[in-house]
């Protein structure tokens, strides 16, 4: 595992870069926020997204993807982190798709990866219950009843919830985790209006699923529902990572214009240490990030490196956005800057599947202390 | 004692006949607090005729002279007329700009016929002020202010714009710094003015801030009379009077500090996320933040309690009153920011019922701009520096 | 209670002020570190102290003291912290002294506050086990035995253990504390050679005491024993109050001198923001002793208080410190310079009876979460 | 490649014949680092034998030209060569500032009979040297020292102080930073020159720290002669290989920040302090702070690989490099300040059997000088916001 991007990685990296910054950049978002679909999501970007083959990138190929690997997905998704990109990507492709590969029975992957991979789904991941993500937590919700299962639970914050065509609902039973692929019609959904302007909403669910809903138990409850929650926090890093990095960019761009008391701002020592020592923090988001998603790729045991990556950048992007804010002064308070939005997108991302006190604390645990 | 007893007497009696009941009820939303001027905005009608009431008494603003409108009364009259008010639950009658920052500035700096002109009509609550400070290219550097008054013998000519002038859309009249000689130092050659915002060229704008609407607006003054008779103190001398209410509103801003009571956030958290059977809350590395900030709230507020009792023993406001903006606003900043943990996706929604409207993502947001307004915490900390620790210049 | 110092304290400060600074300064700090007394102290010292009275200044007329209170003695110990004094002040008078006032049986208080009032004995506190002051986990040490009990333990870390007449020794049974007053021929010493060259030892007992010997144990019970200790915590703030300040004054007329690069140092932002944020926490600091101090003397339930007290300190004593190394730069490291003094009283005084982490986790049990 | 692995026999060959056993043992105090001289320290006498003979083929500094006595072996035969020695345990034959410091600038700048007279002598390990750059007044400012050398004619007199000379009490020659010229820049009149510590006039006296006894001096010059053809590089010219010394120097210090292996501290205080029934450390509010310190232990680990490896992949050295010494130097004290909290009492031991000599807390106390020695964090924060950055100077 080699901690640096090859040139295939490079352009695919820049190519993304270059068509999210022409396409689904902060303008993009800022139009999104003042004037949201009711899908929550623009579905021609979709579509070009679906088009360039990135939903598909980390998909195997037998399932109808590119099998090029997490580390790819992960290059794209901390681009549209530092666009502040809106599209059903994360929720579909990171959430969904992670969850389907790593504990959905060979059928699911049959008839939902090749989807996912075409960009043809929209797909969201259920799984939260109450204010805090909390997996030891979650009720006993999923009751056997014949050949299928009664289910009855209610999830908050998950994100696309308003658009998607189907769920995958993670729950418990009384021996353990259940989870199940369920289409919208067996779902009812409530919009939840977030501090980010992303599309997020609540998902009740009481009904009857039959047995072929059910998805991989004995994978689940063997360490893969663990893993797909690694993989994604992963994955959240990575976009965490391109929201600090543009907020911190921004930040520095205007310290060298901005004159006060005659003088350029960052010529202050004051505000010199602090960008420099943010900068410091940044390189280590980028290293800890790019080994996440080179050991996701690897295959590597992920306990212990994954919470440690959502961990930092949870961390760091708080400062990152902080710092942005009040190195811009009364500009940066103002709704028409874009700076702002940055701070609202990172803290809902961190919050996201366990927020930083969460993975610091597993990060903790997994240590043995 | 015995006058201060009558006093209290009346008083008392005086309030019990002429407070309404509608203004016995705490306030509870912003709207509740009676701002006065031409077209007031108030939630119940009461708020004028209570505020009418005051102001004959010149209760509104009790310490000022009666020559001026106010009530005239002592530093102890002044407390006893409090407690009386709050035996009753009566809201203050009246809160405003003028009251808080122009009339303590005219009464130190501005002429007779100013203060005769002015501070009656702030006294009865008909007049709303505000502040025209900040500029958009100057920020916290607030001396370098272009907006620039032109002398035409007996007026000026006012063009320029100002920014982050609070409730400008809302007030009748301005006091404003402008510049009227760019030939000396930065800090020479401001003047401090006062007009009417209904004059022709003045207009104003809401500003949104990333908490939502606020009560900020920009300001534009496109070839605006305003007659020399409204320029306090002389002409060039603005900056002393600045300074003298920049420090004022310091003060007022550094109480954002003080957390308000009920649960504290170390008990919501335990009735959020549960606690372990010791009783120490279950998330291990939340509960040391929120130990280290009820730490530092609970210094904090030893260090006012000691400032003041200090001050009140005659022994002068020690250094550490210095410290009271810069503390309290980053204290508040970290409250906000434990409370998005403490209570996790419920702070993050922004509208809807479920979110009360979003309360307290808005205030999390709001709190950011604590530590920019009235100077920022860069620039209390160079305070700091310079004046109390002695440290030179770069 | 109000937070500030009337006319008689001020005077009583700068008196304590004036005689340290002339007569128990650094400099004769350093002669003791570099030529300690076998008995880790110097008498003629002791003698002049106990000669102004401070002995007696927070014990009761009754017991031979002046009964002038806590916050007086505060005052006293504050200045030994900025002069680091060494002295059998801490452990005969702030520690034993509380110890006994606190839970001594009545004739126990006869027989040894008079002589701690007049600076006729020195003793100390024998409490901690193991390598962390933990009052939770102290081993069951002590036997009921006919009339007498048998008492076996080994304390460690107990300031001035070489040069005691007597011992305050805490210890548990069965039931719950229990605490003894020992005479020095009943135990063994082991001198420990610590960083900040104060004399600290080992004391081992495996003796059968009297019935006389054992303090009241209903008081120490029902909370007669936390609240000496947190007594004695808030005293202890008070000397690390003290070493912080003088360390923060020493740095920052260093910075003032100080040049490099053609300017004083003192004049980089970088540095200045960090000075006066330092200052702003040392504010606090000396509010939140005080604070301390007027609580001891109104008699006000010390829990959460105390224990905040001596974090904060702590903390902040960290910080004051390792500034003072750092701002100094090279110097700053050389043993012939005195700030390195002032991080090693520190530490140890930090450490003696629960550390920052001790007494955070306290405060925040004791706040309910 | 079949040559390396001919290469590869020969060298296993001969290790194993001539690598003493007593030098394949691990190396276990300062004293079993054999660092040469004319007076050789040494715990075994084999270290000079093992010395000698590595010396002879040029080993005991493998890259450099066998011209100048090195074992002119490419980059891969390095490797191989470090790689067998690896496999018997074999310790380094030879260790000194003239191997790491010296060397590579003579061979930069130095002239051919400079190469020739003092590179043989460093790789037979005949002749120690230390570095003679700060000064009293300088410290972070090391450009404006003060020792100057006057010249006369044939050579210079050198008269001044240098300070935390490492090892200057056993070293026989010293390269030295001299002010030549004092009218231009404080860059400019600053010469590299080379003087044997036997000279008359030189004088050293050691340091002592806050964390006990150390390798640093304190060095003084007293007209000590310097010949001419002592001087490396142009006369005033002297910065840019103090410059070049001085990067390679910060790389070498910031390795600090890795921490050993062993117990981590979260178990060492589990160790300490017990657990409770989850498994957590009971010691909450610490186990906070050692879970952060870990985190950032790794990410900073990881950001070493991930530059290393670009550097490899042809990509340059990143920018991430110049926050090594910072990042690295402050991680290691964060790590001493927890081990302080880890062990508690045991840690702050001074002297004694019982506490290692006072292991703990004499590393913790020498941890403070990481961060100032080798340019302190401040001007490493200087660095990054003016070079990385590209903020202007004040």
């Amino acid at each position: 595992m080699s901690l640096v991007l090859n040139e295939e990685e490079i352009m695919l990296r820049d190519s993304a870069a270059g068509f999210l910054a022409e396409t689904a950049n902060v303008e993009a978002f800022r139009k999104h926020r003042d004037n949201p679909p009711p899908t929550g999501f623009d579905q021609a970007l979709w579509g070009s997204i679906a088009e360039m083959g990135w939903c598909g990138i980390a998909i195997d190929e037998a399932h109808g993807g590119l099998g090029y690997g997490f580390t790819g997905l992960g290059l794209i998704i901390e681009q549209m982190g530092k666009n502040l990109t809106v599209s059903p990507f994360n929720s579909t492709v990171l959430m969904a798709g992670t969850a389907i590969a790593q504990f959905g029975t060979e059928a699911q992957k049959q008839e939902w990866l090749p989807k996912i991979a075409a960009g043809e789904v929209v797909m969201a991941l259920a799984i939260q219950e109450g204010s805090h993500f909390d997996l030891e937590g979650l009720s006993t919700s999923v009751l056997a009843q014949g050949d299928g299962f009664a289910v009855k639970a209610e999830k908050r914050q998950v994100l696309d919830a308003m658009g998607a065509d189907a769920y995958v609902v993670v729950g418990k039973d009384a021996s353990g985790y259940q989870a199940f692929v369920v289409a919208a019609d067996q779902v009812s959904i409530r919009d939840q209006s977030m501090v980010d302007a992303r599309s997020s909403g609540t998902v009740a669910i009481d009904a009857t699923l039959s047995a072929d809903a059910q998805m991989d138990i004995e994978s689940l409850n063997k360490g893969g529902l663990e893993r797909a929650l690694d993989v994604i926090n992963i994955g959240l890093a990575a976009e965490l990572l391109g929201v600090s990095v543009e907020a911190f960019e921004r930040t520095v761009g205007f310290l060298r214009e901005r004159k006060q008391f005659g003088k350029v701002i960052g010529s202050f020592q004051g505000l010199q240490h602090r960008a420099a020592d943010l900068f410091a923090e940044l390189e280590l988001c980028k290293a800890i990030v790019l080994k996440g998603l080179r050991a996701v790729d690897a295959g590597d045991d992920l306990s212990g490196l994954a919470s440690a990556v959502k961990a930092k950048l949870a961390q760091i992007s708080q400062r990152a956005t902080n710092e942005g804010v009040q190195m811009h002064g009364g500009i940066g308070m103002t709704d028409e800057y874009d700076i702002g939005f940055f701070i609202k997108r990172a803290r809902v991302l961190e919050h996201t599947l366990g927020d930083f006190h969460y993975h610091l604390d597993r990060y903790a645990l997994q240590g043995g202390y | 004692m015995s006058d201060l007893n009558t006093f209290r007497t009346e008083a008392r009696a005086w309030l019990e006949a002429n407070c309404p009941e509608s203004m016995r009820v705490p306030i509870r939303s912003f709207e509740d607090i009676y701002n006065g001027g031409r077209n007031p905005e108030m939630s119940h009608p009461d708020q004028k005729v209570w505020c009418d009431r005051m102001a004959e008494r010149g209760w509104t603003v009790p310490e000022w002279p009666t020559a001026y409108g106010g009530g005239g009364l002592s530093k102890e009259e002044t407390k006893v007329l409090r407690e009386e008010m709050a035996r009753i639950g009566a809201r203050p009658a009246l809160d405003s700009f003028g009251i808080s920052m122009l009339g303590p500035a005219l009464l130190k700096f501005g002429n007779e016929e100013q203060k005769l002109e002015h501070l009656p009509p702030i006294v009865r609550g008909e007049i709303r002020w505000c502040q025209g400070y900040s500029e958009p290219n100057a920020g916290s550097d607030l001396a370098s202010l272009a907006t620039r008054a032109e002398d035409k013998g007996d007026h000026y000519i006012v063009n320029g714009q100002k920014i982050w002038t609070s409730y400008a859309d809302k007030a009748d009249w301005i006091f404003c710094l402008v510049r009227t000689d760019n030939t000396g130092s930065k800090h020479e050659g401001i003047s401090f003015v006062l007009f009417d915002m209904a004059t022709p060229g003045v207009t104003t704008r809401p500003i949104k801030l990333i908490s939502g609407s606020s009560p900020f607006c920009e300001t534009f003054f496109d070839d605006v009379p305003v007659l020399k008779k409204n320029l306090v103190g002389e002409e060039g001398k603005g900056w002393t009077i600045a300074k003298y209410l920049l420090t004022h509103e310091r003060e007022m801003i550094s109480s954002f500090g003080a957390a308000s009571g009920k649960k504290t956030l170390g008990q919501r958290a335990v009735h959020n996320m549960g606690a372990d059977v010791s009783g120490r809350l279950r998330a291990g590395t939340l509960r040391s933040v929120i130990a280290q900030y009820q730490l530092d709230t609970l210094a904090f507020g030893a260090t006012m309690e000691k400032v003041t009792a200090e001050a009140k023993a005659g022994q002068g406001l020690g250094p550490a009153s210095s410290i009271f903006k810069y503390y309290g606003t980053e204290l508040n900043k970290r409250r906000n920011e434990l409370l998005l943990s403490v209570e996790g996706e419920s702070a993050l929604g922004w509208d809807g019922e479920e979110y009360s409207e979003g309360e307290i993502a808005r205030a999390w947001l709001r709190s950011k701009g604590n530590s920019i307004e009235g100077g920022t915490s860069e620039v209390q900390l160079n305070i700091v520096a310079k004046r109390v620790l002695g440290l030179p210049d770069a």
